[in-house]
């Protein structure tokens, strides 16, 4: 697979992973009006994952539609980071990912949505036209989830003690993991190496901190790299429920 | 007792009932517990179909079912704020939902067992909730009854979606998958005809409900036009129905039906349904695990308003 | 599918269900001693399980082995009871079963083992040689579960506040399911109806639950048919886990 | 002083030291050390294997997976039960773990990605972990020698099985089961080969523990038989390992082989390996969320103890 190729996949399987651990809220939010939300957003990555996957595919050229590349791949060939994989809740690693940590998905959602806002609105000018178009049109929803997680993380870091103890736990056992939103490399004249995003999010992140009074863990030198296919151990587990339908009934059409 | 009967009057001649009108107490208790028994079936309802979310065959059939389980809390929502206009707050709703007292419709007290019956809530749950709930748009309690008509506008889109899926499969599907959906209908058949309520005759609310415009046909009226509109799609789709007694009756130009097993029907809504208990466990452990989150809201947003006085 | 192959199938998959749930444990039990009691009740049970999957290929005739059987079939034909397919915790029904509630877990095991026994010991005398073997070498086997089990009911029952409260919640949660333990028809000369163990199960479990001060809840009318392949919402979940590679990897050897 | 004397006097002679024997104070403390650290790894060894036994292919290879994994349990248990024997209760040393004080073998921050990792770590994670053992069963200290028997003989059998694993899917599984295990392969053998520490001219504890036989044999003289005696076991599987190094020297009978990435090392030993944070996370999970078990465990048998008295 080409450097293009990849530098679109990783970034549509980061959509996919994000948008299929989001859609496990749907029924259990803590208010009715998040479970909107969280679906609203979950969809919206979705879609902007299934542009993506489809324009992989055609760079690829090997004739793999969306479903194919979401569906039929070993766990090895996904490319997303690991951030999105991990369980919504700060759990063993095989714990199944049963558990759902508002703290934890606001804030993953918060750092995603900086993050997605970032590299959207520079590949907005890729000479890749198609994924330049992706781009222009996902970046008007990705502003939208920055404000309402951004919103969230505020009002939960900043309200009872209790609160404000989960975000820090939360932000504590994500930290590690934001280290891969800046280990990919660029392509030239389709998008930046990610860690071009670095000092911008970084500073974004910082005032979002203070805002929330929280407190930014020491640096962390932990290097994932779900980007080259190494991930958690959460991965397989989602994907044998994600792949369940279309791995025990080949051939069908849906 | 001169309201009373002005107020009966308005009803007679077709009027509606808006929330700063004067209502007598039954009227407003009644629509209070309808209006919130049908938000805390979309509430609930979210579930079984939830559980099929991160598991759908693909992106597209996931996104689908993604917005429809949204569309449902979104209708949950308007009309929580329905039954508001009537005095009720939303969280005593709840409460109500959560420690057991307040009903949802028992079509969720079943579970989702397989994709198919994904597609087969949206073509029977869905055509059923419809059925009962058009003549609802033309409910004597306005606020109601424009709830009512945005609510069925989606769910007939859902319902379309639902039929759709299934007929993808019947059509161009492994015999695996014809054998899913068929299996589906012969366990979603008879829940669907249930919940139109029991029969004329076992449901004393009923006459009340029909006087006051609140309910305007009544279950077996329903549940008949519901098996007379349903059978031909069945036969589109090319899967039957689970009932040997299914039989047309030209002299009535209607299906003839079995019997429901009314005593499945008492014991599923009398809590003994096979995911009554989890439906309910599920609910109260989303509002518990929550909590934090509400009293954190509250408490930022009390620091806020403290904040801007000072200012 | 014939009766027999039914019946032997039926208790084949609760001993294959009962062992999967079981085996989530491994290396989160909240003693050591457990971690190594829990696997070996598990292992036991898949053993059991092994024998009368292969003894109920056999009986069908249609050439599947056990991993066939075990790994290949659809939700709708496995036969378990739902008991041993809920979720370690009481949890929430789309929840994937990611907790672990060691008090749920003891009086399930307790509650299987005390029936399995009186099951096993009935099945000794079956006119189905092969059955009756099977069943002769996991009566030593099941007892030793019932031992390790109930004294763990009585210690924790009998024990704080706090873990007399959880096992109280545990029976309450499992309470209905018990009901399809006496659900399953018999079949001449093969093995007794189901509801010929209840009275001798209901007067020891009452006996148990006495020695734990737990209190019975009132009779439950609910039916669960996970023995007619109607199960719980678990399941499909379960499955997914369990059946991964073997749907994705078709024709392998392993 | 004069203790200290007939002590070493009974090492240079290859005499064993019992529990019971007076001994250094910096012997204890090296040997806890040793011992608690080799039973955390059992203990912790246990996650990244566990993974796996829900998802295992066949029910034979779930038997063997689920009693590997007790064994490691059941390792884990008498070696707590060696260190203990030195005066360190097993709550101390688990709390040790839970704090993050104690070490583990830092090759289970390695995450578990597809099934022929199982049978990668049976193949070279116990291959070497052996390698590193079979002196010990000759340990000066003879609870430890004697627990190490038990453990050596049981990490053969796995080793076996491991192998075995892999054998039958590079000569009769498909492709991409070849691929599956080269891919394990690929992401095992480097961190198989630090499992020996660091180069001996980095290994300050070697010396001392040399002379107390504790350790019989060098890190890097380890390393080197690990290395020789797992190529040719690759060969008849049909795998390579991931070093283009790598070279048979005639002339010191042995393989050369590439430098192993130090960085990667102590970046791993220092708690920022891939799954160091969650191995913590779910040692700590389980042990919290056992605490009231315990607890009761307790009362009950203090609540037993009363009765029998005034029985």
């Amino acid at each position: 697979m080409d450097a293009k190729t990849t530098y679109v996949l990783r970034l549509a399987d980061t959509c996919l992973i994000h948008s299929q651990r989001l859609s496990e809220w749907a029924g259990h939010a803590p208010v009715l009006e998040e479970d909107l939300a969280l679906a609203n957003i979950a969809l919206d990555l979705l879609g902007q994952a299934r542009a993506l996957l489809t324009h992989a595919g055609q760079l690829e050229g090997a004739g793999r539609d969306e479903d194919q590349l979401a569906f039929l791949r070993e766990e090895r060939d996904y490319r997303n980071i690991i951030l999105v994989e991990l369980p919504n809740a700060a759990a063993s690693p095989s714990d199944g990912g049963g558990g759902r940590d508002f703290a934890l998905t606001t804030l993953r959602n918060a750092a995603m949505a900086i993050w997605l806002e970032l590299l959207f609105d520079r590949l907005q000018t890729s000479l890749d036209n198609e994924l330049a178009g992706i781009a222009a049109k996902s970046l008007k929803e990705v502003r939208y989830h920055r404000q309402h997680s951004s919103d969230w993380v505020v009002r939960l870091g900043d309200g009872t003690d209790e609160s404000r103890a989960r975000m820090q736990a939360a932000l504590n056992v994500l930290w590690p993991y934001f280290n891969e939103l800046f280990a990919a490399d660029g392509v030239d004249g389709v998008g930046p190496a990610w860690d071009e995003l670095e000092d911008e999010w970084r500073a974004r992140w910082a005032t979002l901190m203070q805002e929330a009074t929280l407190t930014l863990p020491r640096e962390s030198a932990m290097q994932p790299r779900g980007i080259d296919g190494i991930h958690s151990e959460h991965m397989g587990h989602m994907l044998a429920t994600m792949q369940f339908l279309q791995r025990s009934y080949p051939g069908g059409t849906w | 007792l001169a309201r009373e009967e002005a107020f009966e009057a308005r009803i007679d001649a077709g009027d509606f009932i808006e929330a700063k009108d004067w209502m007598p107490e039954h009227y407003r208790k009644t629509l209070v517990r309808q209006i919130s028994q049908h938000a805390h079936s979309e509430i609930v309802g979210m579930l079984p179909e939830g559980n099929w979310i991160t598991r759908a065959p693909t992106l597209k059939r996931k996104a689908i079912l993604l917005a429809k389980v949204q569309d449902e809390g979104g209708h949950g929502l308007y009309l929580y704020a329905a039954a508001e206009t009537l005095g009720t707050s939303r969280d005593e709703m709840t409460e109500a939902l959560l420690s057991g007292k307040a009903k949802y419709s028992s079509i969720f007290n079943y579970p989702t067992l397989t994709w198919a019956d994904i597609g087969v809530i949206g073509w029977l749950v869905d055509g059923a909730a419809i059925m009962n709930q058009v003549p609802l748009c033309r409910c004597s309690y306005a606020p109601y009854a424009r709830a009512m008509i945005r609510v069925c506008r989606e769910e007939s889109f859902h319902q379309r979606q639902g039929y759709e899926s299934l007929l993808t499969m019947m059509q161009k599907g492994t015999d695996q998958q014809k054998a899913m959906v068929q299996d589906a209908v012969d366990r979603w058949w008879w829940p669907s005809l249930m919940m139109f309520g029991p029969a004329d005759k076992d449901s004393p609310n009923s006459e009340q409900s029909m006087r006051w415009g609140i309910k305007r046909v009544t279950n077996d009226q329903l549940r008949q036009k519901f098996v007379d509109a349903t059978i031909p799609q069945a036969d589109i789709l090319g899967v039957t129905v689970p009932d040997p007694a299914l039989k047309w009756n030209a002299e009535r130009d209607s299906y003839d039906f079995g019997d429901i097993d009314w005593a499945e029907f008492w014991r599923v809504v009398g809590g003994e349904g096979p995911c009554n208990r989890e439906r309910l466990a599920a609910r109260n452990k989303a509002w518990d695990d929550g909590a934090w989150v509400r009293d954190a809201a509250l408490a930022h947003a009390r620091k806020q308003a403290v904040k801007q006085e000072a200012a």
